[in-house]
C-alpha cells in the first residue's frame, strides 16, 4: 500500500517536476552565455501547444508513429514509479532491480529509434542509427556500474542500495563507490543525449543523434517525446541524487518523511540539473567517433570499480 | 664318401646360383640373361638333387626333376622363343649403370647374411651357410626387377626371384610338399605365360616393349 | 512396454511411414500429406520429451550385431526437456512447411528427408549410450544434408555450402566419436549410465574433444563457419529447424557432458567454456548487427546466442566449483532458460525471414522496406520475436539474461568472502560481455525490423507485398505467443526446467505471484505480468489524452510531411540497413576487417562534378578468410604435388614394394 | 555336409568349361551371375551349418570351413552377385569370343577366391591368392586397350612379385613348423598353442607373409596397382576385386596374425599394421584432394577402407567382429559404386571428374543411387560401414591405440571433405547448358542389384541375430575371445 502511495507521488512530482529542471537548465544556461532567456516554464509552454496542434504524418508511416511516443513516455513513467526517489519502500513483486529498471528505459531507446526509422527519411535513419550505437556502447558501462554498486549490498535492489549506504555513509566515499557514480554519470549523459555525446540545442546535421529522431515528428507525437525524454532525465538525475546523497529519502512510511522526501528530492533534481547546464556550458560536443573512447574510459572505470570492490574489500 | 663331399656340392650350387645372378645384373644382353637363366635352373635342379640324395627323400628328386625342365628348359625356352638373329640384337640400357649395380649386389648379399644370420642363427649345417645366399637372390632379382627397361628383363629379374625363393625354401626346410610344389611351380609358369602374351601384345600395340613408356595412368 | 518406449517406437514408425509417403504421394498431395505426418511425429515427440522430463521411465532397446552394449533410448528428465524443445519447434516448422514448400523445396527427396532430419534431431537427446547417440547424430546430420540442398539446381552457391556443412558437420562427429571413445574406453563401456570415476588425463582429453565436438554444433567460435553459408542458403523452413532445433542438440551435448557425463571437473574447463562462449557471443552479435542480408544476420546471431547459453553453463561450472551452489543453479537453469527461449524465437525469425522471402523473394533488407502495412501479421510475430532476441522486457530472452546477470553478480562471493580470483575477474567480465552482446542485439534488431517493417519500401518488390498463407500465419503466430508466453510466466517454467539438472531445484528457483520467479538462493524476484500491470497503469492517463486530443485534433496525413528538409527525399535516399550498421562497422574496423570499394564516376565536362559516387563495402568472416581459407589452400597446393608419388612409373612402384622389404627385413634382424 | 565344400570350387569351374563350349550364346552371360550365386548358396549352407556347430571338412583335411571361411565365402558369392548381376552384358555384345572368356574367366575368378577362403593349409591358399592375379590378369586387360595392357602389366608385375614375397614368407614358417617334429602348414595346427615354433623364424615369416598379401589387399606402400588396375578393369571386375579379392587378401592375414600372435603376441604385427594402414589412409587423403577420374577415386576410397580394416586388424580381437563386418559392408557398397560407375563411363563416355556436371538434374536414375551409395561409403548410418568404422575406433582407444586412431580420424576427415567435394562437383550444381535437355530417369542396367545391396548393408547392422552370433564365432577363430 505504502508502495503505491510512493509510486503515486513519484509519477505525479516529476510528471510535474520534469519541464520545469528542463526549463531550469536552459535559463542557466542562457543567463550564463549573457541572454535573456525565456523562464523556466517555457518547456510547459510548448508542451500545451503541440498537444492542441493536429499532428501531420507521412502515408507511409505505419502505427509505430503513433505507438512509439507512448512506449517511450510509458517507459519514463515507469522508471518514476520504480526508482526509489521519494522513499524506498518497493513493490514486492517487482523491487527495483537494477537490471529491471534498464531494461524498461531500453524500451524506450528502442521506440524512440523505430520512430525515427518510420519517418522513412535520411534524417530519421541516422539519428537512430548513431542512437542505438551508443546506446548499444553505454551498455556495458551502465551494468558494470551496477554491478559495483550492488557488491556493499549483496543485492542489485535498489532501494535497498539506497538504505544501505544511508545506514553506512562511509561506502559513499569509498574510491570503489565514486568511481562506479562517474561511470554511472557518463553513462547516463549518453543515455539522455546531453552533452558531451549528444548536442540537445543544434538541428545540425553532423552533430545530431536526438534531434533527428524526432525530425518527422509533430503536434502530440513530438509533446509525447519530449516529455518521454525530459521525465528520463529528471528520474536518472534523481537517481543519481540519491546514491550520491541519500539523505532526506523515505524508509519508514510517515506522512512528515514523505514531504522531506518530496522536498529532498526536488531539490537534488534541480541542483543536479543546475550542475548540468553550467558544466554543459564548458564542454563542447565530441566527434561522433570518439564518442567509442569517451565510453571505453567510462567502460575502464566501472571495471575498476567492481574488481577493486572485490580485491579491496 | 658322399657326406664329405656333400657340403662342398651344396656349396657349389649355391655358388652357381650367385654367380649367375651377379651375372645377370652385370650382362646387359637378353640372349645372355636368358642363358644364365637356364643355367641357374639347372644349378637350382642340382642343389636339390643334391639335398634329396644326401636326406634320401626320393621325393625331392622328384622335384628336382621338375625344377629342371620347369626352369632349366621349359621357361627359357619360352622367354628365347624367337627367331634368335632378332634376340641378339636385344641389348637392356639399364637405369643403373653396371658398377653402381654390382655394388648394390655386394650390400645386397651382405644384407641377406645378416638377416638370415639373425633369424635362423648360423647354425653349422651347411645349408644354413648356403641360404643367405637364396635371400641374396631374392634381392637382386627384385633390383633387376626395378632397374631393367623391357619386359622380358623384368620377367628374368621376376623368375631370379622367384629362384631365389625356391632356393631358400630348399636349403631350409628341405622344399614343401610335392602337391605344393607342383602348384607353385605351376603358378609361376602361368603367369610367366602371361607376361609373355602382354609382352607380345605391347610389341604389336607400341611397337617396343620398353616398360618406361607405360605412363599414361597416374594421377 | 512403457510409454516412453511406445513413444519413441511410433515417432520410428510415422517417420517411416512419412518416408513411404514422401516416395508414394502424388506431387500435388505430398506436401500436404507428408507435412502432416510430419507433425504427429513432432506432436508424438513433444508428448514423449514431456513425460520423460516429468520423471517417466522407460525406453527402448535396439540390439546390433556388434559385441558392444546395445542401443538403448530411453532418455532422462534433461534428455526429456531437450526432446520437447526439438519437437516444439518441428511443429512450428511442419505446419509452416506445408504451405509454404513449392518447387525444388517440394521435391520428393526433400519430403523424405524431412522426417528423417525431424526423427534423428528427436532421437538425439533419448540417447543414453555413445553408439545409439551418434546413430541418431548422423541421422540427422544426413536429413538436414539433404535438406539444405534442396535447392541446388538453381543457385550455385547451394553446393558449396553443401560441402561446408558436411565437412564441418563431420569434424564435430569425429570429435564427439573420440570423446566418447575415450570415455568408453576409461570406463570399459558405451553406455552413459555405468561411467564410474574417470582419473583426470583422460578425462581432460574426453572434455576438450567433446567441448569442441558440441561447440561445432552449436556455432561455437570458431567452428561456425558454416552457419552464414548454411543457414541462408537452405530453404527458410529449414534454416529455422536447424537454427532452432539442431543446434540445441549442441546444447545438449554440453550439458550432458558437463552435467551427466563429467560433473565436478577443475576450473578451468568452466573457465574455457566461459572464454569460448564469452567470444562466441561477441563475434557473432558483431556479425550479425553489421549484416544486411536477413538470413545471414539470423544465422551470426544464432552464434551469439549459443555463446551466451555456453558462457551460463561455464559460470555454473564454474561457481559449483567453488560450491556457490546458489548461483551455480542459477547459472545453469538460466543457460536452459536461454535455449527454450531461442528455440522460440528463433524458429519464428526464421519463420518470420521465410514469408519475406516467400513474398518478395529478397533476403536483402536493403531492398526491402514498408512490410508493416502489407504483411501486418507477419510483421507483428516478427517484432515480438526480434523484442525475445533483443531480450526486452515480457519476452522469453529478458528472463534468461535476467537469471544469468543475477547468478554471475551473486558468484563472485560467497556469504561475504571473495570465492576466488578466478571468479572476481570473469565475472564482471562475463557481464561486460553480456551487456555488450546485448546492447549490440538490440541494434541488430531494431535494424533488422525497421528497415524490413517501417519505412517506405525500398524496391518494387517490397512495394507490391502480400501476407503469405494462413497455415504460414498459423505457425507464425504459434511461435509469437511461445514467446510471450516464456516471457510472462517464467515462474512455473523455470521450476519445471530446474528440475532437469538441480537436485533440489526448489532452492534454485521457485515461482511466486503471478507466474514470477524467485531465486531464493540469490533473494531476486522477478514478476513480468506485475511489471505489465504497472506500466498498463501508468499508461491509461497517457491513452486516454491521447484519446481526447486525438478527437479534438485529428491528424492529418500528407505524401512527405517535412522530407528532412527537402522535398524530393525519395525512398532510395532512406538509411539502409548497411549504412545504419556503417558507425558500428566503424567502430570495430580492427575486428570485422571490412573491404570497402568506393568508384567515383566524373561528369565528362569537369572532374570537379561527381556524376555517381558507388560504394561498396563487404564485411567477411574473418575466421574463414584468416584460418580456414590458408589451411584449404594449403591442402590443394599440397594434393597437386603429392601426386607425383602415383607418376605411372612401374619402376617407382616396384622401388615402393622393395624398400618396404628391405626395411622389413631390417627391421626382424635386430 | 562337407560335399557343400566342392560347390563353390567345381560349380564356377563346370560354368567356366560351359561358358566356352560353342553355342551357349543365349546362357554365356549369365554365367558370372551363376557362378555367384553358387558361391553365395554354397556360403549360406555353411553359415548355417557352423551356427550349428559344424565344421565341414574335405579334401584330406585340405578344404575347411570353420566361421570365418563360411562367412568369408558368402561375402564372395554375396559381392559377386551384385557385381555380375550389376554388369550384365548385354545379350548382343556377347555372342563375341571375348565374351565366353571373359565370363569364364570370371567363373574362374570366384573359384580361386573361394578356394583362398576354403583351403586349410597357407600353401593352397597361396596358391589361390596367385591364382586370381592369373585369372584377373586378362580381365583387367580385357579392353585390349593400350591404357589397360599397361594397367594389366603393372598389376600382374607388382601382384606376382608381392605374392612372392609371402611365398618367402610362408616358406620361413613352414621352416618353423620343420624345425618342430611336425613340419605341416594347416592353419589348424599351427595356430595350436603347444607347437613351440620358433619366434625368430616365424616373426620373419609373419612379417614378410603379411607385407606380401599387403600387397593383393591394396595397403601402402604396396598398393600401386591398385588405382591403376580398378580404374582400366571393366566395372564388375573392379568391384569384384574392390569388393572381395581386398578382403580375401586381408582374410590371409588375418589367418597368419593368428598364427604369430600365439607365437610372438601381438605387437609386432600391431604396430606393422597400424603403420601400414596409416600410410594406406595417408595415400588415400593425399591423392583423393584433386582426384580428377572418379574411377581412380572408388579404387583410392577402397585403399582407404582397406587401410581403416587393417588398423582394426591391428587393433585385435576387440575390433575383430567390426573388421567383419566392414568387409560385407565395403564389398557390397563398392561393387555397387563400381557398377553405377561402369554405366555413368557408359552414358557419359568420359572418367573425368570435370566433364561429368549436374547429374542429379541430367541423369537422376544414376545419380540418386551413385549418391545413396556414397553417403553408404562415407560411414553414414544406418548403413553397416558407420557402424564399422565407430566400433574400429571405440575398440582402438580401449586397447590404447588412441594415437594412431587419433591419426586414423585427421585422415579420414580430409577424405571425407575431399569425396564429398569430388561428389559434389559430380551431381549438384545447375546443369551447364541450362534448359533444353530432359531428365533421364532410365539406370541404364538392372535396378535390383543396387537395391539388394544397398537394402542389405542398410539393415545388416541390425540383425544381431545370427550376423552377431556369426561375427563373434568367427572372432573367436582367430583366437579372439571377444
Amino acid at each position: 500500500m505504502n508502495a503505491v502511495i510512493i509510486a503515486v507521488v513519484q509519477v505525479v512530482l516529476f510528471v510535474f517536476l520534469a519541464p520545469v529542471l528542463i526549463g531550469v537548465i536552459r535559463q542557466v544556461r542562457a543567463t550564463i552565455e549573457g541572454r535573456a532567456g525565456v523562464g523556466i516554464w517555457q518547456p510547459w509552454r510548448d508542451v500545451r501547444k503541440l498537444l492542441a496542434k493536429n499532428p501531420v504524418r507521412a502515408t507511409d508511416s505505419s502505427w509505430m508513429l503513433r505507438a512509439g511516443p507512448v512506449a517511450l513516455v510509458v517507459s519514463s513513467l515507469l522508471l518514476c514509479v520504480l526508482l526509489p526517489l521519494v522513499g524506498t519502500i518497493p513493490f514486492a513483486l517487482v523491487p527495483s532491480d537494477l537490471f529491471v529498471i534498464v531494461s524498461v528505459m531500453l524500451i524506450g531507446v528502442v521506440a524512440l529509434a523505430l520512430v525515427g526509422l518510420d519517418g522513412g527519411t535520411a534524417f530519421g535513419g541516422m539519428g537512430s542509427s548513431r542512437h542505438m550505437t551508443v546506446a548499444a556502447l553505454v551498455e556495458p558501462t551502465l551494468l558494470l556500474s551496477i554491478y559495483a554498486f550492488s557488491i556493499p549490498a549483496g543485492t542489485s535492489t535498489l532501494s535497498v542500495i539506497v538504505e544501505t549506504r544511508l545506514l553506512s555513509p562511509e561506502v559513499i566515499i569509498s574510491p570503489v563507490s565514486v568511481l562506479a557514480l562517474v561511470a554511472l554519470s557518463i553513462a547516463i549523459m549518453a543515455e539522455t543525449a546531453r552533452l558531451p555525446i549528444d548536442n540537445p540545442g543544434t538541428h545540425l546535421e553532423v552533430t545530431m543523434l536526438h534531434e533527428a529522431m524526432i525530425l518527422e515528428a509533430s503536434g502530440r507525437d513530438l509533446a509525447w517525446l519530449e516529455v518521454g525524454s525530459w521525465l528520463k532525465l529528471a528520474a536518472l538525475l534523481g537517481l543519481v541524487g540519491n546514491l550520491a546523497v541519500p539523505w532526506g529519502v523515505l524508509t519508514d512510511f510517515s506522512a512528515l518523511g514523505l514531504a522531506v522526501g518530496v522536498v529532498s528530492i526536488t531539490v537534488k533534481v534541480l541542483v543536479l540539473g543546475v550542475v548540468l547546464s553550467v558544466g554543459e556550458i564548458f564542454l563542447a560536443k565530441v566527434r561522433l567517433f570518439q564518442v567509442p573512447e569517451l565510453l571505453a574510459g567510462s567502460f575502464a572505470l566501472a571495471f575498476l570499480a567492481v574488481t577493486a570492490s572485490y580485491l579491496v574489500a | 664318401m658322399f657326406e664329405n663331399i656333400y657340403p662342398q656340392l651344396i656349396g657349389l650350387c649355391a655358388g652357381a646360383l650367385l654367380l649367375t645372378s651377379a651375372l645377370m645384373v652385370w650382362r646387359h644382353s637378353l640372349l645372355a640373361s636368358i642363358r644364365l637363366l637356364a643355367l641357374q635352373g639347372i644349378a637350382l635342379a642340382a642343389l636339390v638333387a643334391v639335398i634329396g640324395i644326401a636326406e634320401g627323400e626320393s621325393e625331392l628328386v622328384l622335384v628336382s626333376l621338375l625344377i629342371l625342365s620347369v626352369k632349366g628348359i621349359g621357361l627359357p625356352w619360352v622367354l628365347a622363343y624367337q627367331s634368335k638373329a632378332s634376340i641378339k640384337q636385344i641389348q637392356e640400357s639399364p637405369r643403373l649403370n653396371p658398377t653402381a649395380a654390382l655394388l648394390t649386389v655386394t650390400l645386397l648379399t651382405i644384407l641377406s647374411y645378416v638377416v638370415v644370420s639373425r633369424v635362423f642363427g648360423l647354425g653349422d649345417s651347411s645349408t644354413g651357410h648356403a641360404a643367405p645366399i637364396g635371400l641374396a637372390m631374392v634381392l637382386i632379382g627384385f633390383l633387376l626387377l626395378i632397374s631393367r627397361r623391357r619386359a622380358r628383363s623384368q620377367l628374368i629379374g621376376f623368375l631370379l626371384l622367384d629362384n631365389g625363393i625356391a632356393t631358400i625354401t630348399f636349403l631350409t626346410s628341405g622344399g614343401v610338399p610335392i602337391l605344393l610344389e607342383f602348384a607353385f611351380s605351376l603358378d609361376v609358369l602361368l603367369v610367366v605365360l602371361i607376361l609373355h602374351v602382354f609382352a607380345g601384345r605391347m610389341r604389336t600395340k607400341f611397337g617396343g616393349t620398353a616398360v618406361d613408356q607405360l605412363r599414361e595412368l597416374h594421377d | 512396454m512403457s510409454g516412453i518406449g511406445a513413444g519413441l517406437l511410433l515417432q520410428l514408425g510415422l517417420g517411416a511411414l512419412a518416408v513411404l509417403t514422401a516416395l508414394t504421394a502424388a506431387p500435388s498431395l505430398r506436401s500436404r500429406a507428408v507435412g502432416i505426418l510430419c507433425t504427429l511425429i513432432a506432436v508424438i515427440g513433444f508428448l514423449t520429451g514431456l513425460g520423460a522430463m516429468l520423471g517417466a521411465t522407460g525406453g527402448l532397446r535396439i540390439s546390433i550385431a556388434l559385441p558392444i552394449d546395445p542401443l538403448l533410448l530411453a532418455p532422462d528428465r534433461l534428455g526429456g526437456l531437450f526432446m520437447l524443445i526439438v519437437s516444439s519447434v518441428g511443429i512450428l516448422v511442419s505446419l509452416y512447411s506445408m504451405s509454404s514448400t513449392h518447387g525444388p523445396d517440394a521435391s520428393r527427396t526433400a519430403w523424405v528427408a524431412m522426417p528423417v532430419f525431424l526423427v534423428g534431431m528427436q532421437l538425439v537427446p533419448a540417447a543414453t549410450d555413445s553408439v545409439s547417440f551418434l546413430l541418431a547424430l548422423e541421422i540427422m546430420t544426413l536429413g538436414s544434408t539433404v535438406l539444405l540442398l534442396a535447392d541446388h539446381a538453381s543457385r550455385a552457391t547451394v553446393a558449396s555450402a553443401g560441402i561446408w556443412y558436411s565437412a564441418m558437420s563431420q569434424l564435430s562427429f569425429f570429435f564427439i566419436l573420440a570423446g566418447f571413445a575415450v570415455l568408453a574406453a576409461a570406463s570399459g563401456g558405451t553406455s552413459f549410465t555405468n561411467l564410474q570415476e574417470i582419473e583426470p588425463v583422460p578425462a581432460n582429453v574426453a572434455f576438450v574433444l567433446l567441448l569442441l565436438g558440441f561447440g561445432g554444433k552449436a556455432e561455437l567460435v570458431p567452428l561456425h563457419v558454416w552457419v552464414p553459408r548454411v543457414l541462408p542458403e537452405a530453404p527458410s523452413h529449414v534454416s529455422a529447424a536447424m537454427s532452432g532445433a539442431m543446434v540445441k542438440i549442441g546444447v545438449y551435448g554440453g550439458l550432458l557432458v558437463s552435467v551427466r557425463l563429467l560433473p565436478d571437473g577443475p576450473a578451468w574447463w568452466g573457465i574455457a567454456i566461459m572464454v569460448v562462449g564469452g567470444a562466441s557471443a561477441l563475434y557473432g552479435i558483431l556479425q550479425a548487427s553489421v549484416s544486411s542480408d536477413l538470413k545471414v544476420l539470423l544465422a551470426y546471431s544464432t552464434t551469439e546466442n549459443m555463446g551466451l547459453v555456453f558462457l551460463a553453463l561455464g559460470a555454473s561450472m564454474l561457481l559449483r566449483g567453488y560450491d556457490a551452489q546458489a548461483a551455480a543453479d542459477a547459472a545453469l537453469v538460466a543457460a536452459l532458460l536461454l535455449a527454450v527461449s531461442h528455440a522460440a524465437f528463433k524458429s519464428t525469425l526464421f519463420l518470420g525471414a521465410g514469408a519475406i522471402i516467400h513474398a518478395t523473394g529478397e533476403r536483402n533488407l536493403d531492398r526491402l522496406g514498408g512490410l508493416g502495412a502489407r504483411m501486418p501479421v507477419t510483421a507483428a510475430a516478427f517484432g515480438i520475436a526480434s523484442l525475445g532476441a533483443a531480450a526486452i522486457p515480457i519476452t522469453s530472452g529478458f528472463v534468461a539474461e535476467w537469471m544469468l546477470l543475477q547468478s554471475l553478480i551473486h558468484g563472485g562471493r560467497l556469504d561475504g568472502a571473495v570465492v576466488s580470483v578466478a571468479a572476481s575477474v570473469a565475472m564482471p567480465l562475463a557481464v561486460a560481455v553480456i551487456a555488450l552482446t546485448a546492447g549490440l542485439a538490440l541494434l541488430t534488431f531494431v535494424k533488422a525490423y525497421g528497415i524490413a517493417f517501417l519505412a517506405r519500401p525500398r524496391s518494387t518488390e517490397a512495394a507490391e507485398a502480400h501476407e503469405v498463407p494462413p497455415l504460414m500465419q498459423l505457425s507464425l503466430v504459434l511461435g509469437a505467443l511461445f514467446v510471450l508466453a516464456l516471457g510472462l510466466l517464467p515462474g512455473p517454467i523455470a521450476a519445471l526446467v530446474a528440475q532437469t539438472v538441480s537436485s533440489n531445484p526448489s532452492a534454485a528457483v521457485q515461482s511466486v505471484g503471478l507466474g514470477g520467479v524467485s531465486l531464493p538462493g540469490i533473494g531476486a524476484v522477478l514478476d513480468p505480468l506485475m511489471l505489465v500491470v504497472l506500466s498498463v497503469l501508468v499508461a491509461i492517463p497517457v491513452i486516454v489524452s491521447i484519446i481526447v486530443s486525438a478527437l479534438r485534433y485529428p491528424h492529418r496525413t500528407v505524401e512527405l510531411p517535412w522530407g528532412g528538409g527537402g522535398s524530393r527525399a525519395r525512398p532510395r535516399m532512406q538509411y539502409t540497413a548497411t549504412s545504419y550498421a556503417e558507425p558500428l562497422v566503424r567502430v570495430f574496423d580492427d575486428v570485422l576487417k571490412p573491404s570497402r570499394d568506393v568508384q567515383v564516376t566524373h561528369v565528362a565536362e569537369s572532374r570537379y562534378l561527381v556524376e555517381r559516387v558507388r560504394v561498396e563495402q563487404r564485411v567477411s568472416d574473418v575466421f574463414e578468410t584468416r584460418l580456414y581459407r590458408p589451411v584449404l589452400n594449403l591442402f590443394q597446393r599440397y594434393g597437386i604435388v603429392v601426386r607425383h608419388i602415383a607418376n605411372g612409373s612401374i619402376h617407382r612402384y616396384l622401388s615402393y614394394s622393395f624398400v618396404a622389404l628391405l626395411i622389413v627385413l631390417i627391421v626382424v634382424s635386430l | 555336409m562337407s560335399l557343400i565344400l566342392w560347390i563353390p570350387l567345381v560349380g564356377p569351374l563346370a560354368l567356366a568349361g560351359l561358358s566356352l563350349l560353342p553355342g551357349t550364346f543365349a546362357l554365356r552371360r549369365f554365367v558370372g551371375v551363376a557362378a555367384s550365386s553358387a558361391v553365395l548358396i554354397a556360403g549360406l549352407l555353411l553359415v548355417s551349418a557352423v551356427l550349428n556347430g559344424a565344421v565341414p571338412e574335405t579334401g584330406g583335411g585340405m578344404l575347411r570351413a570353420d566361421a570365418l571361411s563360411a562367412y568369408m565365402i558368402s561375402v564372395v558369392g554375396a559381392v559377386g552377385l551384385i557385381a555380375t548381376w550389376g554388369g550384365l552384358s548385354s545379350a548382343a555384345s556377347s555372342r563375341t569370343k571375348d565374351a565366353a572368356s571373359y565370363e569364364a574367366l570370371i567363373a574362374l575368378f570366384l573359384a580361386a577366391m573361394s578356394l583362398a577362403v576354403l583351403a586349410d593349409s597357407i600353401g593352397l591358399m597361396w596358391a589361390a591368392v596367385e591364382a586370381t592375379t592369373i585369372a584377373t590378369a586378362f580381365l583387367v586387360g580385357h579392353h585390349r586397350t593400350g591404357r589397360s595392357l599397361e594397367a594389366a602389366w603393372k598389376y600382374v608385375i607388382l601382384g606376382s612379385v608381392g605374392v612372392a614375397i609371402a611365398l618367402l614368407g610362408i616358406g620361413f614358417i613352414y621352416a618353423a613348423s620343420v624345425g618342430t617334429d611336425t613340419p605341416t602348414l594347416s592353419w589348424v595346427q599351427l595356430s595350436q598353442s603347444n607347437l613351440g615354433l620358433d619366434p625368430a623364424l616365424i616373426t620373419a615369416g609373419g612379417a614378410l607373409a603379411v607385407l606380401g598379401f599387403a600387397t593383393k589387399a591394396g595397403l601402402a606402400p604396396m598398393h600401386s596397382w591398385l588405382p591403376d588396375a580398378h580404374s582400366q578393369a571393366p566395372a564388375p571386375v573392379s568391384g569384384l576385386m574392390s569388393g572381395v579379392l581386398l578382403s580375401v587378401a586381408l582374410y590371409a592375414i588375418l589367418r597368419i596374425q593368428s598364427i604369430t600372435d600365439l607365437v610372438i603376441g601381438p605387437e609386432f604385427l600391431r604396430t606393422m599394421l597400424s603403420v601400414g594402414g596409416l600410410l594406406s589412409l595417408l595415400v588415400a587423403a593425399s591423392l583423393l584432394i584433386r582426384q580428377r577420374d572418379y574411377k581412380r577415386m572408388l579404387a583410392y576410397s577402397s585403399i582407404e577402407h582397406m587401410g581403416l580394416m587393417a588398423i582394426g586388424v591391428a587393433i585385435g580381437p576387440a575390433a575383430l567382429p567390426s573388421v567383419l563386418l566392414y568387409v560385407l559392408g565395403h564389398g557390397l557398397i563398392k561393387a555397387t559404386l563400381f557398377v553405377i560407375s561402369g554405366r555413368i563411363l557408359k552414358v557419359e563416355g568420359t572418367p573425368l571428374i570435370a566433364d561429368v556436371r549436374a547429374l542429379l538434374v541430367r541423369r537422376p536414375g544414376l545419380a540418386v543411387p551413385w549418391l545413396i551409395a556414397m553417403a553408404a561409403i562415407v560411414g553414414f548410418p544406418p548403413f553397416s560401414i558407420f557402424f564399422s568404422e565407430v566400433g574400429i575406433i571405440m575398440a582402438g582407444w580401449s586397447v590404447g591405440l588412441g594415437g594412431v586412431v587419433g591419426a586414423a580420424l585427421v585422415l579420414l576427415l580430409v577424405i571425407f571433405a575431399a569425396f564429398t567435394r569430388l561428389t559434389v562437383q559430380m551431381t549438384l550444381g545447375p546443369p551447364a547448358n541450362g534448359v533444353g535437355f530432359t531428365p533421364d530417369y532410365s539406370a541404364h542396367g538392372p535396378r535390383l542389384p543396387i537395391i539388394l545391396a544397398l537394402a542389405t548393408t542398410a539393415t545388416v547392422a541390425f540383425v544381431a541375430e545370427p550376423v552377431g552370433t556369426l561375427l563373434l564365432q568367427a572372432t573367436a577363430v582367430l583366437g579372439g575371445s571377444n
